[in-house]
């Protein structure tokens, strides 16, 4: 990752500032907030005196004790509708799904439920809640512990889906949507928990739902990416660079509600669009964004909307062979640029 | 009416004084149950009539919801009822106008605007949670509801209720595990009425009664008649006693019946004998109640007939108020999706809103 | 519906053509299978005595017996977990989901398990299975009787979707359903169930899955429907045709495999695509098809790929009026097309 | 191996007689056991070793999962599996080279080949159920397996085996439900180890054992003391005789230790104490059921030789045989989606059959 590109500007000068994981990113924006507001629960399987698998709640059963960091049975159905309840009478629960995988068994609490309290009661329920999951390949997960789940949910009015990709981001969007008065599904790429660091100032700062941000200004080829997959595309655009092929990078950040501007204005700039999502290709949320682009930018565009997804198989398969068969990387987006920009 | 007013008549019956209340309330009691039963019937008229297109309704299960609901501390305790739970509602705080808000769908509807079908109440204030169609998810609703109870130390106790069919989907088993886990301030009413839809009760439940689950979480399971309304009052005030002690969740099972089809789509005698109908007839709570209240001296022939005055008058108005209010604006369909308006939502090209009106991109 | 234009070239000229209602081809095509395969078993909710709460299995119980026709308990992952494993254990189950909107509950047993079962044991096990559900608005179903739940299992590679348009295809679809050797999503629109009637041949006969059809051929715009949308995409055509606008309507019955050929031929030939679905607009299964068309026929297009959509409301709201604003009709896709026909 | 062999000796020991075994019967389940044991010793070592980059054992599992499968028919009856099946599967009919091919992840892998974990085995001829990561769901897979074995009237029984915190999964609740109405030939095994990763059994379960929930679906629950390897075996073939009756499902719940972490990415000293692991290993079952065997004379110190010979060549082979296998060809990857390849299903750029060398739209 580039630092000097990831846009820090509101908080550039600040003495405070200090290098952190992806993942102790996170940890602290939990932290934080739960100092802040006793509103703020934790709940989730080996949330608590282990600290999550992924060591993500790690010191705060310590710091907040047994009725805020909360280790749930293995049932995820109640994690979530639970949380619901709880998020209806006061508490702002963030629920950790320990693998976004997992997630499907509380798909019913999550579409019918969490996602339609506030609509089917004409604003008399509302759910301020946050489920958090880990998500995403290129560990050695296999079928089951890379997957990649976010078109599920953003098809779903009612709930909002935010996948940051850098620490100081994930900080800052979880404070924003642990303080957001709808259900907000957060994913973090667990590849870039220990491998990804960044900047992150010490204090009080959000980072707003809805906002793309421009990684990367080009004037060739737009790039549009969440998560990990934002990480590779600024590698791949400095490998073209080399070629002669001006690349802008956006990172979406909030998946939904979609900051649709920022994704046009640089379409109609560059009149090219390359979609890099590292989820299943068909009816991924790339598609939706394609599709918009296609729609929305049609008079600008000097190419084919592009897609650079993961194959349509059902999950990452586990053998190092086939799992590096799947992944998108660099190399393989860098090949679509070039393909898009040669058109 | 004084007949009905729940402190001012301190009478009190052998019969009240047998569950510790007064005359006064069984009356009011009773007069609960006569007014669903009064707005139940009321619905399959104007189904019949075409005014309301959908009716769920709560008929053979009224003794049950207000014995059991009879003991919580309106607008403080908590109820995540079903579409059954007309009585529940009405016990629990809503009026009949409201629920005939619901039947007719209105804009003013509280529960939700006339966004959902009738049949799922809701009401903030009073602390009924939204019902949504997919059974059972509403206990893990009311677990998350006493989870906080507990953690922010309110005084509160958390009631689902759902019918025995419900009650085998995976969420229940998830909920009561966690709810009896933390002990929390939670009671599992279910109405069994021996149908899920057709679905007799033997092809539905590998158990004779619900309640014998209870012991595979380590709480008390209860079973009450659904048709002696003031034993399942006692049921349902020591379960709510227990789970205000901290000991923990209670699940009770009231054997009720269902007098109608399943709902206004449903023809039952395809799938139920006459026998069995009848026998369900045999059940109703309302003329039982009726007669023990009669029997023991406390309902005369002249309260009665005062509760079916006053009943009839308030059915008349719920419905004429119903019926006059506006339907909802089709242009609201688009508000509370958020909390607040997402610009990037974009309405259907249809709405006031919609891009044929915002600046959509290119030089169309 | 316009029978004569729904293309049923394959049986022109048989004698035994009967008027069957959409559901009624349904249950024949059950019937008919279990008939001819004695490890056709069908469960559910209320599939027996009752017949199903749409009656589209009204008689099958009295036919072939409690072992056959299955009243289930109240538990849809259940239903489809037990089919799965019925299916890897010989026999070929159709299990109802008494509405779309109560998928939900089995989402994990169908994604991560019957989707998967294939790919994750090399071929070692398969679930030949057919899941019905009816799905769709315009009912006063309101929000939990009128879902439409395709984009969520198009997305998942492993599964086959199918929404047949028209009583014959219901049918032969629904044998080639039955038939197949992996998990098949079998999605019936409820408002079609009685107010649709069409010619269906009394004999043997199937519709392969992965076929689109062109059920009207046109030169300016291509309107890409399924389900109850393919016959209101047909009444709009007819209304603009009195304008001059000459429109091909493809009708995809099989969502997943797609038919990528026909689609992309008539686009091709068009130059114009309007996608039309009646699900949530935002990352609805429209949004591939437009994404599709927008990459692989961006050369022949003259004019933007649009869709015209469900609006992004977690639900069809009850209220008449309300339903009535969430509905695509007729005359709104009328106005789709017209407006990209403008273009 | 003629010490090994099932039916090779007739000798009987009261022990063996006591569950109507042979001695020759008990010697097979003590060579399964200490297999499964050495194998799981040798993927531990592989993974520190770096060759297999995870590992999830079965390690303290092993007498129950001996036990209570020893009396299934191979090939005929059923097991879905899960996780620390690996005593399971062995004793199944899984030979150690299939078992080691899985944590290599080798193309040639029965289980998957190569595309799932290490753990997730699986193996249509010997009827063992792809064990998937999702817990729990396989118990409704067993019960449909169950179902159409009742249907086909075939003389089959299903076995589920899962961990006690999955057996808090909702799919559970429906599965027992389903099982025990139609009640189906089904045996369902819950291996409680007292600890769902670091939750510790309070904290997941409100009840002490997993088998007082039996009682809530009309369906005998049985604990047995996973040490206690010819208890288990009693447990597991009553049950299966019980089913084969068409009496319906019975629940076990085998006491079990973890002795490793719960996998090799976990570290349990962080959440378990010192005198829990102390008291962990005090119930390892293989000394315990190796002294039980050598105390009734049935397991000399010569054949116990002979066995752990054996059982170092078998290891040694497996892993050598495993290691040399290849790697499963990256361009397989797109295979067995669907029983049939569909071209409209595309592969990715870099696919050989992908976009880039079939005809894609446009003069591009
Ligand atoms: C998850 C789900 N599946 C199916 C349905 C359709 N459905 C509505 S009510 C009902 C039967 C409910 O039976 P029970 O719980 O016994 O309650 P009762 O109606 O008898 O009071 C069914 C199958 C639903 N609403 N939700
Ligand atoms: C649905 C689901 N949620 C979470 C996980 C992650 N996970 C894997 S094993 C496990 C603990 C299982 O505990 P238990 O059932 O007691 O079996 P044990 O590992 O102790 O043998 C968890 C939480 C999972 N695999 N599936
Ligand atoms: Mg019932
Ligand atoms: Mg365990």
């Amino acid at each position: 990752m580039a630092p000097g590109r990831t846009g820090y500007d509101a908080i550039r000068g600040r003495p405070l500032m200090a290098i952190r994981t992806f993942i102790e990113a996170i940890r602290d924006g939990m932290a934080e907030e739960m100092r802040r507001d006793d509103a703020v629960i934790l709940l989730g399987e080996d949330v608590g005196k282990k600290g999550g698998v992924f060591l993500a709640t790690d010191g705060l059963w310590g710091e907040f004790g047994d009725d805020r960091v909360i280790d749930t049975p293995l049932t995820e159905s109640m994690i979530i509708g639970a949380s619901i309840g709880a998020a209806m009478n006061g508490l702002r629960p963030i629920a950790e799904i320990q693998f976004a995988d997992f997630i499907h068994p509380a798909f019913n609490q999550l579409v019918s439920e969490a996602a339609r309290m506030r609509y089917r009661s004409n604003n008399g329920f509302g759910v301020p809640m946050v489920v958090r999951a880990p998500y995403g390949g290129g560990v050695h997960g296999a079928l089951y512990h890379s997957q990649s789940v976010e078109a599920f949910f953003t098809h779903v009015p009612g709930l909002k889906v935010v996948i940051p990709s850098t620490p100081y981001d994930a900080k800052g969007l979880l404070r924003s949507a642990v303080r957001d008065d709808d259900p907000v599904l957060f994913f973090e790429h667990k590849k870039m928990y220990r491998s990804v660091r960044g900047e992150v100032p010490a204090g009080e700062y959000t980072v707003p739902l809805g906002r793309a941000q421009i990684r990367r200004p080009g004037r060739q080829v737009t790039v549009v990416a969440y998560g990990l997959m934002v990480l590779y595309a600024l590698e791949a655009a400095e490998r073209v660079a080399e070629e002669g092929i001006d690349v802008e990078v956006i990172d979406l950040r909030t998946l939904r509600p979609l900051d649709r501007e920022t994704l046009l204005s640089s379409v109609r700039k560059t009149g090219k669009c390359l979609v890099a999502y590292e989820d299943n290709r068909f009816g991924g949320y790339g598609a939706e964004i394609a599709a918009i682009v296609a729609e929305d930018a049609f008079d600008y565009l000097d190419g084919p909307v592009s897609r650079i997804a993961g194959p349509d198989v059902p999950g990452v398969p586990y053998n190092h062979a086939l799992e590096d068969w799947f992944m998108l990387n660099p190399v393989k987006i860098a090949d679509a640029i070039r393909k898009l920009a040669a058109y | 009416m004084t007949v009905t007013d729940r402190s001012g008549d301190a009478a009190t019956s052998p019969l009240a004084a047998s569950v510790g209340l007064t005359d006064a309330d069984l009356i009011a009691m009773y007069r609960t149950l006569a007014l669903a039963r009064a707005i139940d019937e009321r619905m399959w008229i104007l189904n019949r009539a075409g005014r309301i297109p959908f009716v769920i309704s709560g008929q053979g299960h009224e003794g049950a919801q207000v014995g059991l609901t009879w003991a919580l501390r309106h607008d403080q305790d908590w109820v995540a009822p079903f579409y059954r739970s007309i009585a529940t509602c009405l016990a629990f705080g809503m009026s009949p106008r409201e629920l005939m808000l619901a039947q007719y769908a209105k804009g003013s509807d509280p529960s939700s605007g006339g966004r959902q079908m009738p049949g799922h109440y809701g009401h903030p204030a009073h602390h009924i949670v939204s019902v949504s169609s997919p059974v059972a998810t509403q206990i893990l609703h009311a677990v998350g509801i006493a989870l906080a109870a507990k953690i922010r130390k309110l005084d509160q106790v958390a009631v689902a209720v759902m019918g025995e069919g419900s009650s085998n989907q995976g969420d229940v088993h998830e909920a009561l595990n966690f709810a009896a886990i933390h002990r929390l301030p939670f009671v599992f009413i279910v109405e069994n009425n021996g149908y899920a839809i057709s679905v007799p009760a033997e092809k539905q439940i590998s158990v004779k009664d619900v309640a014998m689950r209870a012991a595979g979480y380590g709480i008390p399971g209860v079973v009450v008649d659904g048709t002696d309304v003031l034993a399942c009052y006692a049921a349902g005030r020591d379960a709510l006693e227990r789970a205000r002690r901290g000991e923990g969740p209670t699940l009770i099972e009231a054997k009720v019946t269902r007098l109608t089809g399943h709902s206004s789509d449903d023809q039952q005698t395809k799938y139920r004998s006459e026998d069995d109908l009848a026998e369900g007839r045999a059940h109703d709570p309302l003329p039982i109640f009726r007669a023990q209240l009669a029997d023991a001296g406390v309902l005369t022939e002249a309260i009665d007939a005062a509760i079916a005055d006053e009943i009839e008058a308030l059915v008349e108005d719920a419905t004429d108020f119903a019926e006059a209010e506006p339907d909802p604006d089709p242009f609201t369909a688009v508000d509370w999706v958020y909390a607040e308006t997402w610009p990037s939502e974009i309405p259907p090209p249809w709405h006031p809103a919609g891009p044929a009106t915002t600046p959509s991109g290119g030089a169309h």
